[in-house]
């Protein structure tokens, strides 16, 4: 696992966004302002052409690049954040050129300490937290049992889904869905349904 | 969709070359990004004051930067935020040595993209930078309990913010000052606003939401953000008593306390109706023994063209009086 | 009708109410009358400035009483004459031994009323009286051959007037003086405007007229008075190309020619869209080699909640120029 | 006849004023702005409660009450016209206090005077004085030929309904109509009703 297979995962994650995109937009359109879909499709696609030309070998700098890129262009509250993400698993893995499963683990840990940093979220709040967490309690556990990779992935992105749908019973405290306030409610939250996608897109880079 | 626009998507472009062709002596441009306005005329040694959030609020945010207020602003798409790229880029070049306060409005992407400009002009340019949110809209959430994090929206009421803060940077104040000021400012500042009708954003191409022919919503948000309550349209006076009663209740004030009053409308509701609601908060605030220092009336925070309004009371003391007080010169304010 | 009012009938005298409870230290009213509003800051041996009209255009006409532009204002109620009685008991109040400037709009009712109001104050008071009336919208008629009446209505151009006269008064020119630059200011100014949606008289209750929900019409007065004509609604860019091709080519304008420009809007057109008409009138006029010495943009003369806007173009020389240059102070209008 | 007569004569135009005021706002409604049925009900009114106290002998002072009240209360364009008839009539025929039929023809020949000095209108411009005209040429033919006021008064309410009607005929050139060029031929000026409605009361102020 290098960069290239970073390009790789980065590449699956912009596809998954691009052909979800109009899912996300209905889904924010009910509970925000229904540019989801267009700031993480757009959002993704820079990420991915800021470092597709493959001449990066060192991992944290082509995950800080791939962030600063999204910032810039899609300065939303998730663009931001996770171009936050980004940049936090690239200053914990500056150096590295290659990655063990370990270091994957250590890549999401980060990617979500970089969000939590920058949006002072917590796990329960009804946000994108509430689907990359569970997901990567589930990506750590599995490879602390000594399963292969793609069998955490898999299992990471069945629980990002699950807890997606966990929020359904969440009230949201973050962002234009906590002008709702009870009413928020019986809805999903469209963030963790971007951690669902990142997940997906995680286990499909390892399949093929 | 009925505007005097040409492509929705060069809407924030072209208003911005509009703009810098209306204002050539108050405010340019830097980094080659007419999104990134600064002031025209740098006042060497000074605090710099930068602000910034979505379009579509003129003449927030944009018509503050000039001579006593603001120096630095960046703004984003329609009702979204700009980006911490920009930011820094205004950063850099209102700076003079003394720092710059960021304030700009209770909002997430607001929020995150400031903060990491902050740290970006902190890391990579050495340049210190302080920050006070405004966030005053009392429709929009309860007050936040000591340590608690305020979730209140910011509205119109930071112009007040802005005013008092500029003044005091305008008087050579160091940062830690000026920020003292700005957050006593943004703590003695309470909104409430009520929407008649909603607003299309050009790239959107329809309203926002839909409300009733006889209907009004209290407590609405600038960019429609669900209010207190919807029901039957109210003669203006109700409707004043009751925003009044919501905002007073608030700080609270005690007999005799001085205040400041801002009047804004929305977007399209006619001068003459802000006048109606400015009679009734005149009568109001007599029977509370508050007294009014000083009336501002007219367009200061916008929602496009939603029709509605908002009330803003700055409660005053001798030192927040003084920087109110201070001349200043921007597009869209000027104070002699 | 939405509206934030109170009883539709109160609508005039509770708006003024507001505007003097807002400005007390520019504006106050005479002969126990709210709507004979007269400067607070009278200026002895200065040539007084009044006018008036019916209410509906604020800030037009009571927004620029104030120092270094008019003295006094009649309203009457929303696009109704004040009476000839309340215009000589403003004459009265703001001559101070120099004579008095009426500068009004070219309406029937508003002539009639100010001519009677200039012959009582002769008659009764043995007050000087001398008028200058504006009428400068090209879309309203042609124009007037040699010695033939003007019909042009009067719209957002009389500022320029308000503003230039204003000056000269208050450098203390005689009264022939002051109406000699009044004159030069209306002769040599034109306004276009375009509408896009009808307003409420409050008293009325239902829109003046009808129009499509993609339509626009050009030309139309500030009361609704029929345009040139009635179409599909088009870019920004192609309505302020049609708008100054009639506007340049009524003067006419040389290579080199100087103006100030006055962007407009008519109630609800919102500030981003007033800046996309500014841009493309900058273009325009490069395109034809007219220097452009000073934008004013905004909200000078609406019709309500009206959504349009016009444009005015005051050709200068550098007599207007100084005056248009000078300062002023009033509710509506401040320029260091 | 003396002031007597003439509070009678402005209380009969004040009545017919008030039972028209619908169809003057009618007609005003599709040429102008409608308001022509309120402000000459008002007005007449206004002119009618300033002197109805009976204790002016002075007819010309009487009239020039009237005229002042009503360019108080209805400073229109109709009304500040009406009103400076009144105050020309009132200034012809000050001194008086008793009228002859000869004095009658000259109070509405001054009314007309009022009017045209003020407005600058010309017969044959679409407005109030195309129906006042022809009822004062009328009036004067008869009083001329010794008929009695009347005969005189019936012909010239006669002769401004004529007038009226003729406007129809005519491009407005004045006031809000002319705004509508030739489309407003065809239209009936709504000022010229006025005349006819005020030449009206005068044939019934001699009548009962
Ligand atoms: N403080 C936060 N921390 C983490 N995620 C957040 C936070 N606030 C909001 N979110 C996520 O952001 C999502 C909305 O993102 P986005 O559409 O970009 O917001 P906006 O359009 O309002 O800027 C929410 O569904 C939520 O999951
Ligand atoms: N210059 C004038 N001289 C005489 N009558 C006039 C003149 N201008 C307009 N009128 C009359 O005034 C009538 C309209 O009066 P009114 O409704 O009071 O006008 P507005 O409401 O526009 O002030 C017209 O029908 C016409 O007969
Ligand atoms: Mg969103
Ligand atoms: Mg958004
Ligand atoms: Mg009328
Ligand atoms: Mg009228």
């Amino acid at each position: 696992m290098n960069t290239i297979y970073l390009i790789k995962l980065i590449g699956e994650i912009k596809d998954i966004m691009a052909e979800n995109k109009d899912y996300l937009i209905q889904l924010d359109s009910v509970v925000g302002d229904g540019d989801l879909g267009l700031t993480m499709s757009d959002g993704y696609l820079a990420a991915y052409n800021a470092i597709s030309d493959g001449t990066e070998t060192d991992v944290g700098k082509l995950l800080y690049t791939a962030g600063k890129a999204m910032s810039v262009a899609v300065p939303s509250t998730m663009g931001t954040l996770m171009a936050s993400g980004f940049m936090q698993a690239g200053k914990v893995l500056k150096g590295k050129t290659e990655l063990t499963d370990y270091d994957i683990v250590e890549l999401f840990s980060a990617y979500m300490d970089g969000v939590m940093n920058r949006g002072k979220a917590k796990v329960g709040d009804k946000t994108f937290l509430d689907g990359l967490n569970p997901a990567l309690i589930a990506l750590r556990e599995r490879i602390d049992k000594g399963e292969s990779l793609q069998a955490a992935a898999n299992a990471s992105a069945k629980a990002a889904e699950e807890g997606f749908e966990n929020t359904a019973t969440m009230i949201a405290v973050h962002g234009r869905a906590a002008t709702r306030g009870e009413m928020s409610r019986n809805l999903k939250d469209p963030g963790a349904a971007v951690a669902m996608l990142i997940m997906k897109a995680f286990a499909k880079s390892l399949a093929d | 969709m009925k505007k005097i626009i040409n492509k929705p998507e060069d809407y924030v472009n072209e208003m911005l070359e509009g703009l810098y062709i209306a204002h050539p002596d108050l405010i340019t441009y830097t980094a080659d990004d007419l999104r990134c306005l600064v002031t025209a005329n740098k006042k060497e040694g000074k605090v710099g004051i930068a602000t910034g959030g979505g379009s579509g609020h003129l003449p927030l945010f944009l018509g503050y930067v000039g001579l006593g207020m603001l120096d630095g602003c960046c703004v984003g798409d329609v009702f979204q935020s700009p980006s911490a790229e920009q930011m820094l880029a205004v950063t850099k070049e209102i700076d003079s040595g003394a720092g710059v306060l960021y304030i700009y409005g209770n909002y997430n992407g607001d929020i995150f993209n400031f903060d990491m400009a902050a740290e970006m002009a902190d890391f990579e340019e050495g340049i210190r930078v302080e920050s006070v949110v405004a966030g005053e809209d009392v429709a929009s959430a309860g007050p936040a309990s000591p340590g608690e994090k305020n979730t209140r929206r910011g509205v119109a009421g930071i112009v007040f913010v802005y005013k008092c803060a500029g003044a005091a940077a305008d008087a050579m104040l160091d940062l830690d000052e000026v920020k003292r000021i700005a957050e006593k400012a943004a703590a003695n500042v309470r909104t409430m606003g009520v929407a008649l009708s909603p607003c299309i954003v050009p790239r959107v191409g329809k309203p926002g939401f839909e409300i009733g022919e006889d209907e009004m919503e209290i407590g609405m948000g600038i960019h429609g953000e669900t209010g207190i309550r919807r029901g039957k349209l109210e003669p203006a006076d109700q409707i004043v008593t009751e925003m009044l009663d919501k905002i007073v209740a608030d700080i609270p004030y005690v007999s005799g306390d001085e205040v400041a009053v801002l009047v804004n409308g929305l977007g399209s509701t006619p001068l003459d109706e802000q006048y109606i609601v400015t009679r009734r908060i005149d009568q109001y605030l007599k029977e509370k023994n508050i007294k009014v220092h000083r009336y501002y009336v007219g367009e200061y925070a916008t929602a496009i063209e939603m029709a509605g309004f908002s009330i803003s009371l700055l409660k005053l003391d001798d030192e927040l009086k003084k920087y109110l007080e201070a001349p200043a010169r921007t597009p869209f304010f000027t104070q002699v």
